[in-house]
């Protein structure tokens, strides 16, 4: 592997990121995969780095997930996400920052689209208008909230408690990127780095001491796929993908998963349990699973969060071995019984949720 | 007839077409931006189909024009070129002036920039070579691996930056296939235990001798072909490529590690082809090299009169065609001289 | 598995690496001309089985070379050796006996694994 | 003074009665592995007229060499002179110890040793012209052995480009069979010369030997040289190519009783084997080495193969099944057949040649899909053919020529007979080509299939055009149909008048395709056709000796530019006297001579259809609309 080789095309996939005020856009299935994680990404938007993060009540999905499983139509889901820009207009913000990397590479898409054919972009104006007298301003600025992280990235660095770094043995830790399908390999320019060697997480792990490693099936999909996973029958194909990855990584003998993508950490999490309970197969060392993170996760723990305020607990495949290699200190016996009463916000200065 | 043309490019073509004209005692400047004449040729160890030295060409080549009178301007390039009524006014990088009856541009071609294929990570995994890389190997006389140990798999990838519209190249390079056959043979040469894959779209072996050759690797040296396009390489654990391609004729997507990746880089418009383009107003076609007049009976012609394309300039030719295609240039510029009269 | 009503789909992928190709080699040694075959299909084109069947001898070739063995297995002792495809082939190849050859491949791997 | 017994003759008694023994402990096996109805053959054959026959062939072919005398006279002399010579020496010694012994009826050694024991004999008067008489036929075998051994350095002396190679035990027993004669001579010389006996050889040679060498000395080493080398060449018989001088003489016996080689190894095909002399005729009628230079696959080679229980496999697919070599051959081996057995048996292991495996070696038993793996044709449709009178079977190599499919389908339309056409959409492949490869039973699948279609069609006859096809209808489809090539068929037409057709004024040369000429004998109603139609000439080639064109299906091995080679050779000598045509019989002839000739290669029928003179044509044929469209499309 040569690095310099690789500095050469990041520089050529640099992408524009908004300084602040941004408009941020929750993900659907975030919410109830790791809950813990756009928590987290606000309280060190706000708090952390004091950026001016406002959230619309009225957002809704943008409809990808319909898109993609092909039972939603383009249209539609242009005046819908057109309705989210007008949110956004009404709101007075510019800068429109999704935490799913498939609404983001469908904001992209449909920006594109409609900078190509500017009369698609004028009928789902009226339409916009017709159906709720809305109006919008295309935004600014798109970038996903790992860009933001990203940019950041330094910042969090500097505010950190824990490196990734193996405490007994002083190695950086060894960390697998993954990075959604949606977010460049439809265009590669928006995406930090590109498509085919991504930096945005890549830039984060560096920054905060880890190591990334590279495997052959880096660029290969988690399998979620929508229409894979959400038709049962389609899921042995769903499962066999995370495997194809696994069995590629294994031999790197990584100590963590970071994603960018809802999707993602989902199946990267729940899919070694399935392929332990069919095949007792375990691709960690020592006979365990290869714990899963999000990139907000990453950054509350090398920022020192409480594990379990960061809803590591709901990770199918325990986090606990890179916890202790980092040295976070947490309770392992509060993992199940985390009691939200307001005592114990005080005490862990839980941001109200 | 106490003429004189300017020739842009001291490669195969600027060569020949230098050497002819002088010969006719034309008086013949020929500018070359490098610090010696050969262009593409002198990095090239052996040429298909016969496998004869490039350095015979090359003596071929200085057997007509070295002590032949020519004015040669090394480490030059063009700033500026116009036509002054019946004549060019030629301004070179070191400011000099050159007044010419006629102009010809040979200012041949450039190899694809591989690194422009990411997906097979040339200038990013260890062991991704392209063609020159290898010529350059051959003529060190060892194909060793970055660890310095000797490659035992080793795969070809044809139509690298040709036929692929994801580069905006939709034309074919033509030399790629007939190169890598060629190649592959060398290898075998070279390291007789080792195994030569080449991935193919189409074998284009139009050439005379070519399919002869094609043969020949298929039933001397062994080397597999298999169809289709190598859509991504990664490095493994153990420093090998694993790449992923569908053997089209079976129908069935293959995967296969690899010990050497060799991009058989297709031909571009040369960079300073698109200066002289710019500077000179030439028509350029779709395939960014210099348009001709006319493809059958014109193609030394530029829509300019008194400016002459001769080579790898208007379109990839291997030397055979080159070496034509720059007589017929000298041919068309004692004509036009003659009428010029 | 039932848990889950799914099972882990395996892939169609060739795998070069991990394939057996024996029975390749052992007919390259002995016909050298099987490696001169450019896929044509004229063989298939013309062939007698092929005429009843889906039998095609160009895939099989391929499948030999790949080391797709189980699948050369069904398909070899469809052929009836006419030689049709031998008399079309562009390349000289010797067809008949690189069916000959695989099915004695077959049998010695069968008996004492080549 | 007249001695009973001297120790030098044990070498020679051992010798001889070992292969004695030997020859009798054989033939018992030989005879318990024949198969019943062969057993009675056999003994049929004793009590008659075969038993008649095989005396005076083994008279004229085991001693005199008539055939190989007839194709090549120096090769036929050495072998005449030596065999011949031989018996007559032994007859006459015997006789002569008998005559002139002591006493009557001696041990075999009298007669072989006479002159030592009998030292003084033949001073004068008859004993003298009988020495005279033993001199001559010694001299006799002495100027063959000269033959021989010069052939063995030089081989072009006996008239032969290629002399077969030879195994070590084979060349101990060569030099001893060379030394009996020699040392028989200086024996019989020096003793002569002590006793101032012998005729004009023994006799001069002993005087003048006693000039200069004490002669009484000298004799005794020889008479034990002579008794060593005859023991030795009787104990190596058996496991050199010499077993083929008693071997013929069952083989001649066994062939006049009517056994014939069957499609497993058994006695005869192990008989045959071990008559093979190893004299080579096969090699220089062999196309693979004058044409293409292959050396090691001939006959001969493949006999002595099996004798050693090597692995033949390579040499047995390595062939055109010509069967040229059968023709050529002085000895009448089946070469073919044998070979056909080999390529059943496939691949047998290499047998560690310990002597007890050289003297009874073990039979390869032969099981064909043990060798080759099972086929499987369950993808074939139901047979169904319409009801004919004659069925039209073009095979594949035909619908590869179809000018050939097309001309039959013009004549058989214009005859006016109602016939199918068997496989006009492309039928089965007829099981030729499988049975060639040694996969008899996969062939077996096949033919069944096509019986069917032939009898549900109720034809009377079926014409083919492949020859290939032609012989396994004719020899291993057990049809009630009647099975014509179409020259046959063709030639029939024209004696019954049902067609007409104009001469062309065109020089054709007749090449006589392997598998309808040698194979199924049939080499007039071609060229009866031709004589008819056009001006056929004579080639150097003809019937029996015809050349084949080395396209033939049964060589798995050969490289397509050997194949061209042999074709090419081929054409040169057809095309000689530059004919118009160069007419063949079988498709694939055709097809692998046009690619190496820019003579108009034809087949008969495409001849014949151009000569035809068509009648109104009436409808009759089932398939009649059809093949006018392919006539349309020729």
């Amino acid at each position: 592997m040569i690095l310099e080789g690789k500095k050469a095309v990041w520089k050529d996939y640099q992408k524009e990121i908004a300084e602040d005020k941004y408009y941020y856009v929750r993900s659907c299935v975030r919410q109830n995969f790791f809950p813990g994680s756009e928590t987290a990404f606000l309280k060190i938007m706000r708090e952390e780095l004091n950026k001016d993060v406002y959230e619309h009540p009225c957002h809704t999905s943008c409809t990808g997930i319909g898109y993609h499983s092909d039972i939603v139509p383009v249209e539609t889901t242009m005046t819908v996400v057109a309705r989210q820009f007008a949110l956004m207009t009404e709101a007075g913000y510019e800068n429109l920052m999704p935490s799913c990397i498939t609404s983001f590479g469908l904001y992209t898409e449909i920006l594109d689209t409609w900078h190509h054919f500017p009369e698609v972009e004028e009928k789902v104006r009226r339409q916009l208008k017709k159906a709720t007298g809305r109006e919008f301003k295309k935004p600014k600025n798109l970038a996903h909230s790992s860009d933001v992280i990203f940019k950041f990235r330094k910042e969090i660095g500097a505010k950190a408690k824990y490196k990734l770094i193996n405490k007994e043995t002083g190695e950086p830790l060894k960390v697998v990127d993954h990075i959604g399908c949606h977010y460049a390999k439809m265009f590669p320019s928006k995406g930090v780095g590109g498509a085919e060697y991504p930096y945005v997480l890549t830039g984060m792990i560096e920054e905060w001491g880890g190591q990334i490693i590279d495997y052959p099936e880096r660029r290969h999909c988690c399998g979620f796929g929508f229409r894979q996973y959400l038709v049962q029958a389609n899921r042995g194909f769903s499962v066999a993908c995370s495997k194809e990855k696994f069995e590629s990584m294994k031999p790197f003998k990584p100590d963590m998963i970071i994603t960018n993508c809802p999707g993602c950490p989902m199946f990267l999490d729940r899919w070694q349990y399935v392929i332990n309970e069919m095949e007792g197969k375990r691709y960690g060392q020592n006979g365990e699973g290869i714990p899963v993170f999000t990139y907000e996760e990453v950054a509350g723990l090398v920022l020192g969060y409480d594990p379990w305020e960061l809803g590591l607990q709901m990770h199918q495949t325990d986090c606990e071995p890179v916890l202790n290699k980092i040295g976070t200190d947490y309770s392992p016996e509060d993992k199940y019984n985390l009691d939200i009463s307001p005592s114990y916000s005080k005490k862990h200065n839980l941001i109200n949720v | 007839m106490g003429k004189h043309v300017v020739v842009i490019g001291g490669g195969v073509a600027g060569l020949e077409v230098a050497g002819q004209l002088s010969k006719v005692g034309i008086e013949v400047s020929l500018i070359e931006k490098d610090s010696n004449t050969g262009g593409h040729l002198n990095k090239w160890y052996k040429l298909f189909p016969d496998r004869r030295k490039s350095s015979e060409v090359m003596e071929y080549l200085n057997g007509i024009t070295v002590n032949k009178g020519i004015n040669l301007m090394t480490d030059t390039s063009i700033e500026m070129f116009n036509r002054k009524r019946d004549h060019f006014s030629i301004v070179t990088s070191g400011g000099k002036e050159l007044i010419a009856d006629a102009v010809i541009v040979a200012t041949g071609f450039d190899l694809f920039k591989s690194a422009r294929k990411e997906e097979y990570g040339y200038g990013i995994y260890d062991n991704v070579i392209t063609s020159a890389d290898l010529e350059e190997m051959f003529r060190k006389g060892e194909i060793s691996l970055t660890n310095n140990t000797i490659p035992e798999k080793i795969g070809i990838i044809h139509c690298v930056g040709s036929r692929d519209e994801k580069v905006g190249n939709f034309y074919c390079s033509k030399l790629c296939c007939v190169t890598a056959v060629k190649q592959a043979i060398e290898i075998r040469e070279f390291l007789p235990e080792s195994k030569v894959f080449c991935f193919y779209m189409d074998m284009r072996m139009g050439g005379a001798l070519y399919e002869e050759l094609y043969r020949e690797a298929q039933e001397q040296w062994g080397v597999s072909f298999i169809r289709g396009k190598v859509s991504e390489a990664s490095e493994t654990i153990d420093n090998q490529l694993l790449i992923k391609v569908e053997d089209t004729l079976a129908g069935r997507p293959l995967k296969m590690k690899l010990d050497l990746l060799v991009l058989m880089a297709g031909m571009e418009m040369s960079e300073g082809g698109k200066k002289i383009a710019g500077i000179g107003g030439l028509r350029t076609g779709e395939n960014r090299f210099f348009a001709a007049t006319d493809n059958h009976f014109g193609s030394n012609k530029s829509d300019i009169e008194g400016v002459f394309y001769a080579g790898t300039c208007t379109a990839p030719m291997n030397i055979t065609e080159t070496i034509s295609h720059a007589r017929a240039a000298a041919i068309e510029v004692i004509d036009y001289l003659k009428c010029s009269n | 598995m039932d848990k889950f009503g799914f099972t882990i789909s395996t892939g169609r992928q060739i795998d070069y690496e991990s394939n057996d190709r024996r029975i390749a080699e052992y007919i390259f040694e002995r016909e050298p001309s099987f490696r001169l075959c450019i896929e044509c299909g004229g063989c298939s084109a013309t062939c007698t089985t092929g005429n009843f069947t889906d039998f095609s001898l160009r895939e099989l070739n391929i499948l030999i070379k790949r080391g797709e063995n189980e699948q050369v297995r069904e398909k070899l002792n469809k052929c009836m050796l006419c030689g049709k495809c031998t008399l079309v082939c562009p390349r000289g190849v010797n067809t008949r006996n690189i069916v000959v050859l695989a099915k004695k491949a077959f049998q010695k791997s069968d008996e004492y694994a080549i | 003074m007249n001695m009973q017994f001297d120790p030098f003759v044990i070498p020679f008694n051992i010798g001889l009665y070992f292969i004695l023994i030997y020859v009798v402990t054989r033939s018992v096996i030989w005879f318990r592995d024949l198969s019943k109805p062969d057993k009675l053959r056999l003994q049929r054959g004793f009590f008659g007229l075969a038993f008649g026959l095989s005396l005076k062939e083994i008279f004229m072919e085991s001693l005199l060499h008539r055939k190989i005398l007839k194709t090549n006279f120096r090769l036929g002399y050495m072998h005449m002179s030596l065999a011949f010579g031989w018996f007559l020496l032994i007859l006459f010694g015997t006789i002569e110890a008998d005559i002139f012994g002591s006493k009557h009826l001696n041990a075999p050694y009298k007669a072989i040793f006479f002159r030592f024991f009998n030292p003084h004999h033949g001073r004068m008067g008859f004993e003298a012209a009988y020495g005279f008489l033993m001199d001559l036929i010694l001299a006799f075998i002495l100027s063959g052995l000269v033959l021989a051994v010069t052939k063995r350095f030089y081989s072009k002396v006996v008239g032969m480009k290629k002399t077969t190679r030879l195994k070590i035990t084979d060349k101990i027993a060569l030099t001893s069979l060379w030394l009996i004669f020699p040392s028989r001579l200086l024996a019989e010389s020096f003793t002569s010369g002590a006793y101032g006996t012998g005729s004009f050889l023994t006799g001069s040679l002993g005087a003048w030997l006693a000039t200069f060498l004490p002669a009484q000395q000298m004799a005794y080493p020889f008479w034990w040289l002579y008794s060593i080398s005859l023991g030795t060449f009787f104990i190596l018989l058996p496991i050199t190519r010499y077993m083929h001088i008693p071997t013929e003489l069952f083989l001649i016996f066994m062939r006049n009783s009517g056994i014939k080689t069957g499609d497993q190894a058994g006695t005869y095909s192990e008989v045959q084997t071990y008559s093979c002399s190893s004299c080579g005729i096969c090699i220089d009628a062999c196309q693979l080495n004058f044409s293409a230079g292959i050396t090691n696959i001939q006959s001969a080679y493949l006999m002595k193969a099996i004798r050693n229980n090597d692995d033949v496999s390579g040499i047995a697919d390595n062939c055109l099944m010509c069967g040229r070599c059968d023709q050529k051959c002085p000895v009448g081996i089946e070469l073919s057949p044998l070979r056909m057995i080999q390529r059943r048996g496939g691949e047998a292991e290499n047998d560690i040649r310990n002597i007890y495996k050289g003297y009874f070696r073990s039979r390869q038993t032969i099981i064909s899909e043990k060798a080759i793996g099972p086929s499987n044709y369950n993808f074939l449709p139901e047979p169904d053919q319409e009801k004919t009178d004659i069925l039209y079977f073009a095979g594949c190599m035909t619908h590869l020529t179809p000018t050939i499919k097309n001309s039959m389908i013009k004549i058989l339309d214009d005859s006016g007979v109602k016939y199918s056409f068997m496989d006009e959409q492309g039928g089965v492949c007829c099981g030729r080509p499988l049975m060639l490869a040694g996969q008899d039973k996969e062939a077996r699948e096949l033919i069944n299939f096509n019986s069917q279609m032939i009898w549900k069609s109720g034809a009377h006859t079926l014409v083919t055009s492949c020859p290939i096809c032609y012989k396994v209808f004719k020899e291993s489809y057990y049809l009630d149909v009647e099975v014509l090539h179409h020259t046959q068929f063709i030639k029939r037409l024209i004696d019954e008048g049902s067609v007409k057709m104009n001469f062309l004024r065109k020089k054709v040369v007749y090449h006589s395709p392997c598998e309808l000429g040698r194979g199924s004998g049939i080499y007039d109603e071609p060229k009866d056709v031709l004589h008819h139609v056009s001006r056929l000439e004579k080639c150097n080639f003809e019937d029996e000796n015809s050349l084949c064109c080395g396209g033939s299906l049964a060589n798995m091995k050969i490289s397509s530019q050997n194949k061209k080679k042999i074709a090419f050779d081929a054409v040169n000598e057809l095309t000689k006297n530059n004919p118009d045509i160069l007419a063949t019989a079988c498709p694939l002839c055709k097809k692998t001579f046009s690619a190496v000739t820019e003579t108009r290669v034809a087949d008969i029928s495409e001849i014949v259809a151009e000569a035809l003179i068509t009648k109104s044509v009436k409808k009759n044929s089932a398939s009649h609309t059809s093949s006018i469209k392919q006539l349309a499309n020729i």
